[in-house]
């Protein structure tokens, strides 16, 4: 076990060296000049070099790397202009635009894309295997035509037209719901619960179909085994057998999609986010990529591949605990 | 004219102190920071905290464009040939913290907008002030800017590098704003810039995505005869869908009810419904910001070389569509000038090649044929992939459209806007056609014709605006001599001469200007739209 | 034939109740089935399983059902228990079980019937269990749904009934997923599952295919003394006479879907009436009996004394394959169990050696190892001369097609979605050594050899008896022409007439091609039949080692006596006297 | 037409021999919800193909605007009921624009269908390769695909988008610009679910079979694993299509879209967003188009995993001759014969 730990722990490191590398590289060759960009549209070639140097990203860009690098390593210091920011290790450098750093800006913002993530995937868990034991126990009932039908529709549909919906029927016309906004977990529990509702439940609605297909087949697959048929001839109910023994089944490809949902999650919610006004992860991204802010860049894409990474061995560990036979590599 | 919408709003009863006012944007106050705001930009919120030496006379409509004194006494003292500008300060000025509010103040927050950790603001100060070009700001050079005098702590003396009659509307913008050095935090400043109007920043969280202002008891609105502060406090949030933010204010909701929002444009649900809603119509304001949407020639991309094809493609345009794409009649106007249709630019009617509602195809066919192309012609139109400036897909789609009625078949290529903007204001990689916008620094002919049709200001390697790089001696000493001129109506009526001259010229293709339509929430009061910005002056407004 | 039906049962008055009726009164037989036929739809048209049949069981007694693979034994088992709903097949007449209808009953009665008043016992016990829970669980969990007992009651019982089917250390061995058990202990908990609902009738679909002969003989004492006990009736599936001879008190003996004779098992075995049955009983191989088998060449009957003997026969360069020390060993830390414990065996070129030894003693995971499906832990493989024991994947190639193996559980290694005939012809397509055509031939040619219609090659593993599939195992292993081939229990639920044509096959390969066997099995008669040399395993370890004779003949080690004694035999009079002698030592049955 | 394309181009289908294919096909083709999920989807590609016949049957093309079509003080909601619907204009009108929705709709068809299958299929066979390759292959491989898939998924469409701008030439075709980009930055999840149940498969005894067998990891891969890894991998891409549809319009906004004024669901349903209260019209066609691919795909999908699992067709009586008559007498020869020409 801790030998597999140790392992993985490489592992996730080796990802974010990387991935890190790769942004630098993609970043290199992509249009845009960070420095024109920080300057303002009408700065003199005079002021953007003067930025630039600033930035740093006048040095070569190996250079730049091995500044980040050590920065992660030994930390780094910041000129504020009146005097100098401390910036420890590990130091993922600050914004170009805001002279903010890294790690503050991503703090600030975990929590929000956490919340939005994670109660979306309880939701849609919840919404996606429900419907995939109801149409695998119902099938052909209205309420399993239904909510296959539901869920179905909104894999169809973005969450800008779902979401939107959502939110004009029942924030405007009905005004049952608040307009979603984010209020903090810590300091008011319910209204961060009521703030965040439609953004889960758009997402939910989005993610469920997948859920609800793969545990549906999955399912189907496992009811169609042998040692279902001893539980059936032991007059075991046919719910049981669904919830208790296929559903065990088919649970290797829903931990595989959430851990895969979870950890992607973290930088590509930007679409819920923007719409429902949510300050997470996935806004600071699309706004620091179009401001070609690249210590947020980098530092958001860590924080994504941090996530996947953790996801992923989380739902390695799931497998080896649902079935024995899978042993960890 | 400008319409006076916005004073239909909440006209009735007289505004009250007191309430809490909502604002709902979609872009975050990012950087709030009196050194890194362009003079456009950020004109509205921040005037809440920075109070200027002169600043924009807060009435509706055209009166709006006016300029007055705000720290001085009056809008400057101009030395003969304008070059030399003297201001004093009115007397019992004081920041959030009691410090009296002095001229050294002043002059130490113009020179941090010159350093590099600071950039954003608009390049005037930098062109204008004697000696400022090589300036790096307070904290490279200690020195400071000899430009600027403070002979006592009352007084302050700008020496310029050439006349500009303009300097008491340059005098508004937020680089004007007194720092004290004692507290200046750098790049830091933003979380809490120290307040010398009637409100104070409390609480300014994600940068700017979300503000809170309470009143500031140090201000005193004896000294400051333009702001109010009726709310109690003024909660900003950015970051906010356009639609929601519609969404919100029609619904109104709870607080939404006190809610108003400085950058969101009524969507087509609303717009769609206002005719029929008197409610909901009596809570639009309409604002005229000085801004031209326009089809930009670059002369050394053939066939743009030749005038004929540029004039065929004036008179082909479809300004009905264009307008279209830009959300209808209620959000555009159609432009055949470049200067935008207000008095205070020194708007001129003219229109050299007359296209009418929908385009002249014929004219422009037999323009082609002169031009040498009888069977027509395949052009690249190059565009931004977000519509956001009216210069995205719909609107080149709408032009794809016109052209073709006139034999022009137009090939589009989508840049992403970024890649977009770093293409057309660079010299080297600009393509021969492509949209750009042009919005008022402040109201008036200079900064707007200046920078896009003076050959001077043409950057090799930077970022250049001069799209279609004429370099005309008449044109750069016209532009010369109304600058010096210190009377505004005067200036602005040589200023639409000027725009009369080039616009014959076919470099631009004016499309349209952008009308502000905007909603407020149900219990917002006193709404006033000045043509200057726009957008409700939130200095102004109360809550029931 | 309804004539003999109501003279087998004991507690026969009158007809049935109808379906629906109140089951705990019933009046009738506890078991009556009526001209109950079963058809399957295949690609090739409909397969009448069971074609007719009618017979009856009283409660507390013992039916029997033989025959030969294939003849429908199981698919009557099945009907008893209404399993053949939703499976596409078309069923006719009634199988009334305690007067419930198997074959209509719904909702309550239904549940009621399957577990409560009728258990069933799989034939294939590896594919019977949920590969995802312990095994104490599942058998708490079905004893739960009939008693609603408390999960600690339930958990309590299931460790009671796996101790009570031999499993030993049952406690920790509940906790234990379906894996980690051998394939005989996997068939006691599929046991132990039907004994803890105690049910009014138990149906066995081959009890005991898997099982050594002491587990076999304790297993049938266990069933008979919970019919003496709780009177519940018994109806046992299975090919192996010998087992029905001490077990039940009538038989039926079917072929092709009908019954071909019926009576007690003193008459059908004592005196069979038809030829069919008469052939049947010939055809019993018998443990005590040398093997009537064509005198192989010197090596192969060459004496065996010690591992050193056999070292020295390695050099002689007749040994194909050869162990020395193997080990393996399952689990980490505190768990770590040594499933096989230092064995060293040869097998020369030609050669049979048989391996037999008690459930769980290692065998097949010796067997996985000598064809290196899985890596050894420690010790040493060599093959043709050539050390493989820790070779990977890629170096394996060349020899992967020489080692085969028959797997022990003939469900889990057939490809449930792809038709039989590709699983056999994978192996000659993978060489790529032939067209399409003569694949396609060779394999029909195998099916025929193997006692299966050639036409079948497009049918799917499900479409199929437990015997047959154990045969398309056996036609895979062979397709490669292999050199050596494991055979984990190849002939366990063949009847005997096709075991005879099976081993008689092997011989025959075996003659052609020099093939070298290691012929797995708990059933001692045929590894006599066999065997050159036998190998006794009991907890990894090789206790006896010698010609097959020998050990049969003057067994030298205790263990291997025990086995020997343990032998059903056809008399059912003997049977159950063996069964008395066994009472008084045996394990106490609690 | 479309579904034997579909079948034969679906990685699945392809696996088995001859023979099991036909049987597979013959098992599809007897399930009522296949021909139905079929049928529509040929019309859909029909619609496609005919894009141009059936907006010149409307008397319309895509790209003309119709100024006065639309109340441009309203901003530019579509006059007349229904968004403008009219004999002229089917459908109704684009708002805005004008533009003819219908004519829209039959030519966006042609995008979406072309991107998102395309893009579906690419992630499909990227994500099945690399899936089975982790789950089949030793500890290194896994590790090295195992940290590919998280570094692909940590990186952000965005950058990945902008960094394939940089280096795709301009001329490039933007729908296999899109099928591309698209393909290569979804294959995450089937890989994933391959892989898991790949890991659960792998210790069956069939599987352990078919190595003595002689078959390597690939052939192991094809023919023992493939049918069963079907069930989830055809269900998922199924789903995956919808969002490659959304996908598309989305990348528009990177500049890797679709050229305007060509039209695609995906790229109407993102301008239709701000609309749906004005114009629902506008909204509700694209979505509705979308929704019946849907649809029609996980139909399709589920028949096609029922066809590959023998014990349900038999449990649905699937793929018998003529149910309930008697077989033919050359039904056993027929099959194999069939079966050997086809292989050959
Ligand atoms: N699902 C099915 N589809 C088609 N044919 C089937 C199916 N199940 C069984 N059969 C056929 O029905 C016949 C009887 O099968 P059954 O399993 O009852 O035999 P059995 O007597 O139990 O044989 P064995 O001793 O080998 O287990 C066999 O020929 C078998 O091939
Ligand atoms: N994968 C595994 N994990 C843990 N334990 C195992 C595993 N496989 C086998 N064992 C254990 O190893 C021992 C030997 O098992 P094996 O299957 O070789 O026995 P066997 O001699 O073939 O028995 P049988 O005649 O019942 O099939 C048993 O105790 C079994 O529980
Ligand atoms: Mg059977
Ligand atoms: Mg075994």
């Amino acid at each position: 076990m801790t030998r597999y730990l140790f392992r993985r722990v490489i592992g996730a490191l080796v990802v974010l060296l990387v991935l890190s590398i790769v942004i630098y590289a993609a970043f290199y060759v992509a249009p845009g000049d960070p420095a024109q960009l920080t300057c303002g549209a009408r700065c003199s070639p005079a002021q953007v070099e003067q930025v630039r140097q600033r930035l740093g990203v006048d040095a070569p860009f190996y250079l730049q790397y091995a500044r980040f690098l050590g920065g992660v390593v030994a930390g780094r210091d910041f000129s504020t202009g009146t005097g100098v920011l401390h910036c420890h290790a590990p130091c993922l450098g600050v914004s170009y635009r805001t002279s903010e750093q890294v790690t503050s800006l991503i703090g600030e913002r975990l929590p929000v894309t956490a919340s939005l993530a994670l109660g979306a995937m309880v939701l849609w868990l919840l919404l996606g295997v429900g419907t995939g034991l109801m149409s695998a126990l119902r099938r052909g009932r209205f309420t399993e035509r239904a909510l296959t039908a539901l869920t179905l529709a909104g894999n169809a549909m973005p969450v800008f037209v779902i979401g939107l919906l959502l939110l004009v029927l029942f924030c405007s016309t009905l005004q049952w719901l608040p307009f979603p906004d984010y209020v903090s977990l810590t300091s008011d529990p319910q209204q961060w619960f009521w703030g965040l509702l439609l953004p889960w439940v758009s997402l939910a609605l989005i993610e469920s179909a997948k859920y609800a297909r793969l545990t549906r087949s999955s399912m189907l697959e496992t009811l169609a085994e042998d040692h279902i048929r001893t539980f059936r001839a032991y007059g075991v109910s046919e719910r049981h057998l669904v919830t208790r023994h296929a559903l065990r089944g088919a649970l290797t490809p829903v931990i595989a999609l959430s851990a895969l949902d979870l950890g992607t999650m973290f930088g590509s919610a930007v679409l819920t986010e923007s719409l429902f006004g949510l300050p997470g992860l996935g806004r600071l991204l699309v706004d620091s990529v179009a401001q070609i802010d690249l210590p947020v860049v980098v530092g958001l894409v860590l924080v994504t591949g941090f996530c996947v990474v953790v996801a992923n061995a989380g739902a390695d560990l799931l497998y080896a605990v649902i079935d024995r036979r899978v042993v960890l590599q | 004219g400008p319409d006076k919408g916005g004073d239909a709003a909440g006209g009735g009863d007289a505004p009250k102190k007191g309430g809490k006012l909502l604002v709902l944007n979609q872009t975050p106050m990012t950087n709030f920071d009196p050194a890194r705001e362009y003079t456009s930009g950020g004109g509205n919120i921040p005037s809440l905290v920075f109070r200027t030496l002169t600043t924009r006379n807060r009435a509706d409509g055209a009166a709006g464009n006016k300029v007055v004194p705000d720290l001085a006494t009056n809008t400057g003292e101009p030395s003969k040939d304008a070059t030399v500008w003297t201001y004093h300060l009115k007397s019992g000025l004081k920041f959030e913290d009691g410090t009296p509010i002095t001229t050294a103040d002043v002059k130490y927050g113009i020179e941090r907008s010159f350093a590099p950790e600071l950039s954003g603001g608009a390049p005037y100060l930098r062109d204008w002030l004697v000696g400022a070009a090589d300036y790096q700001g307070p904290y490279k050079d200690k020195k400071g800017l000899s430009a600027i005098e403070t002979p006592d702590a009352k007084t302050i003396v700008f020496h310029l590098n050439k006349p500009e009659g303009d300097f008491p509307y340059l005098a508004t913008q937020t680089q004007f704003t007194p720092v004290p050095k004692a507290k200046d935090t750098g790049t830091k400043y933003a979380d809490h810039p120290i307040s010398s109007g009637p409100y104070e920043v409390v609480k300014n969280e994600n940068n700017g995505l979300e503000l809170t202002f309470k009143r500031n008891p140090h201000w005193s609105a004896k000294t400051d005869g333009q702001r109010k502060d009726y709310p109690d406090t003024i909660d900003v949030k950015g970051g906010l869908d356009t639609a929601v933010i519609n969404q919100r204010l029609s619904a109104g909701s709870g607080p939404d009810a006190a809610a108003i929002t400085t950058d969101t444009n009524l969507g087509p649900a609303e717009l769609a419904k206002v005719t029929g809603d008197k409610e909901l119509a009596s809570r639009v304001g309409t604002g005229h910001f000085g801004e031209t949407d326009y089809l930009s020639f670059n002369p050394k991309v053939k066939p743009f070389d030749n005038p004929k094809v540029r004039q065929a493609i004036a008179y082909a345009i479809n300004r009905t569509s264009a307008v279209n794409a830009a959300g209808g009649s209620s959000l555009a106007e159609p432009a055949t000038t470049f200067l935008p249709n207000q008095a205070a630019f020194g708007y001129t009617p003219y229109d050299p090649f007359p296209a009418g509602k929908s385009g002249n195809p014929a004219k422009a066919k037999e323009l082609l044929k002169q031009a040498g192309y009888p069977h027509g012609l395949t052009i690249t139109l190059t565009h931004s992939e977000s519509d956001a400036n009216n210069s995205g897909p719909a609107m080149a789609s709408a032009v794809q459209g016109a052209l073709k009625a006139a034999g022009i078949t137009v090939k589009l290529d989508g840049l992403e806007d970024n890649k977009y903007r770093q293409t057309v204001h660079a010299v080297s990689t600009e393509p021969g056609l492509f949209f750009s916008t042009w919005g008022a620094d402040w109201p008036s002919g200079g900064p707007f014709l200046a920078p896009i049709f003076d050959g001077r200001q043409i950057v090799k390697d930077g970022s250049n605006f001069n799209n279609a790089q004429l370099d005309d001696a008449s044109v750069n000493s016209t532009i010369d001599r109304i600058n010096k001129l210190t009377d505004h109506a005067a200036a602005a009526k040589q200023w639409g001469a000027l725009d009369q001259q080039i616009g014959a010229k076919a470099l631009t293709v004016p499309l349209l200007h952008p009308v502000y339509k905007r909603l407020v929430g149900k219990d917002v009061r006193n709404v006033v739209i000045s043509d200057w910005t726009g957008v409700l002056d939130i200095s102004q407004v109360a809550v029931k | 034939m309804s004539d003999s039906a109501s003279g087998v049962g004991a507690g026969v008055s009158g007809a049935g109740a109808g379906p629906g009726a109140g089951a705990a009164a019933a009046p009738g037989p506890l078991v009556e089935v009526r001209d109950l036929v079963v058809e399957f739809p295949t690609g090739e048209g409909p397969v009448r399983a069971v074609d007719g049949l009618s017979f009856a069981l009283g409660a507390g007694r013992a039916l029997g059902i033989v025959g030969e693979s294939g003849s429908g034994k199981s698919t009557v088992a099945f009907g008893l228990l209404g399993l053949h709903r939703d499976t596409g097949a078309r069923v006719g007449g009634s199988a009334l079980v305690a007067g419930v209808d198997a074959l209509t009953a719904e909702g309550d009665d239904l549940r009621r019937l399957r577990g409560g008043l009728a258990a069933m016992v799989f034939q294939d016990p590896l594919s019977a269990l949920d590969p995802y829970y312990a095994v104490g669980d599942q058998i708490a969990e079905v004893y739960r749904v009939h008693t609603r007992a408390a999960r600690a009651a339930a958990r309590a019982r299931a460790v009671e009934v796996l101790d009570r089917v031999g499993i030993p250390d049952a406690a920790r061995r509940s906790r234990a997923r379906p894996h980690e058990f051998s394939g005989g202990m996997r068939q006691r908990a599929v046991i132990a599952m039907a004994l803890a609902c105690r049910p009014r009738l138990l149906v066995a679909d081959e009890p005991t295919t898997a099982l050594d002969v002491t587990v076999q003989a304790q297993i049938l004492d266990l069933l008979h003394e919970l019919r003496t006990e709780t009177g519940a009736g018994l109806l046992l599936v299975t090919h192996d006479l010998g087992v029905v001879a001490g077990s039940v008190d009538d038989v039926l003996v079917m072929r092709e879907g009908r019954a071909v004779e019926r009576g007690t098992v003193e008459e059908v075995l004592g005196a069979p009436r038809e030829a069919y049955t008469r052939e049947l009983i010939a055809a019993v191989p018998r443990a005590d009996v040398p093997a009537a088998r064509p005198v192989r060449t010197v090596e192969a009957v060459r004496e065996v004394r010690d591992g050193a003997a056999c070292a020295t026969d390695a050099a002689g360069g007749e040994v194909l394959l050869e162990a020395s020390g193997l080990r393996k060993e399952f689990g980490r830390g505190a768990g770590l169990v040594p499933a096989v414990d230092g064995v060293s065996l040869t097998v020369g070129r030609g050669e049979t050696l048989g391996v037999v030894g008690e459930s769980g003693s290692g065998k097949t995971t010796l067997g996985r190892m000598l064809v290196r499906l899985i890596e050894p832990s420690a010790g040493g493989l060599r093959y043709g001369g050539r050390e493989i024991g820790h070779l990977g994947e890629r170096q394996l190639r060349p020899v992967r097609r020489e080692l085969q193996m028959v797997f022990q559980d003939p469900v889990s290694s057939l490809n449930p979605r792809r038709s039989i005939g590709e699983s056999i012809a994978d192996p000659l397509r993978a060489a790529g050594a032939l067209d399409d055509r003569s694949v396609r031939a060779r394999v029909r040619e195998l099916l025929d050899r193997v006692g299966l219609d050639p036409a079948w090659y497009d049918r799917y593993p499900h479409e199929f008896s437990g015997g047959q599939r154990q045969r398309v195992g056996i036609a895979r292993a062979l397709a490669p022409e292999p050199k050596l081939v494991v055979c984990d229990e190849p002939v366990s639920a063949l009847d005997v007439t096709t075991q005879a044509n099976i081993v008689g096959l092997l011989g025959e390969l075996q003659r052609e091609l020099g093939l070298s066997l290691v012929f797995i099995a708990h059933d001692l008669a045929v590894v006599r039949q066999v065997s050159d040399r036998v190998l006794v395993m009991r907890a990894g370890r090789v206790v006896e080692e010698g010609p097959a004779d020998r050990v049969y003949e003057s067994p030298e080690h205790p263990y291997t006596k025990g086995l020997l004694a343990a032998v059903p035999v056809l008399d059912p009079a003997e049977s159950e006297a063996r069964r008395l002698a066994r009472a008084g030592g045996g394990p106490a049955a609690g | 037409m479309s579904t034997e394309q579909l079948l034969t181009g679906d990685p699945v289908a392809a696996v088995s021999p001859a023979a099991g294919a036909r049987q597979v096909w013959r098992r599809l083709r007897a399930q009522p919800a296949a021909l139905a999920g079929g049928a529509v989807l040929v019309l859909l590609i029909l619609i496609a193909a005919a894009a141009p016949l059936l907006a010149a049957a409307e008397g319309q093309d895509p790209t003309t605007y119709h100024d006065a079509l639309v109340n441009s003080a309203s901003g530019g909601v579509p006059t007349g009921p229904f968004g403008g619907v009219s004999g002229a204009h089917w459908l109704g009108v684009e708002p805005g624009t004008g533009r003819d929705l219908f004519a829209r709709l039959v030519y966006g068809a042609q995008v979406s269908l072309l991107v998102s299958v395309g893009a579906t299929v690419v992630q499909v066979v990227i994500g099945l390769v690399l899936g089975l390759a982790a789950g089949l292959g030793n500890r290194l491989l896994d590790q090295v695909l195992a940290h590919t898939t998280d570094v692909m998924l940590a990186l952000p469409t965005l950058v990945f988008a902008i960094a394939l701008m940089a280096i795709v030439p301009a001329g490039f075709p933007r729908p296999l610009l899109l099928m591309l980009v698209i393909g290569l930055l979804g294959w995450g999840g089937t890989a994933r679910v391959v892989r898991a149940q790949t890991l659960s498969l792998k210790s069956l005894d069939y599987v352990a079979a078919a190595r003595l067998g002689g078959s390597g990891a690939w052939r192991v891969a094809r023919r023992e694993l493939l049918p069963s890894l079907a069930a989830p991998v055809v269900t998922y891409a199924a789903l995956l299509l919808p969002s490659n549809v959304v996908s598309e319009a989305g990348l528009s906004f990177l500049g890797v879209g679709v050229r305007p004024p060509t039209s695609s669901w995906g790229q109407m349903l993102t301008s239709a967003t701000t609309w749906f209260q004005a114009d629902p019209m506008y909204v509700l066609l694209p979505s509705l188009m979308i929704f019946i691919t849907t649809l029609s795909f996980a139909l399709l999908g589920d028949a096609v995993r029922t066809a590959l699992d023998p014990r349900a067709a038999s449990r649905l009586r699937l793929g018998g001759r003529r149910r309930g008559a008697a077989p033919p007498p050359d039904g056993g020869a027929g099959a194999p014969a069939g079966g050997t020409e086809a292989a050959a």
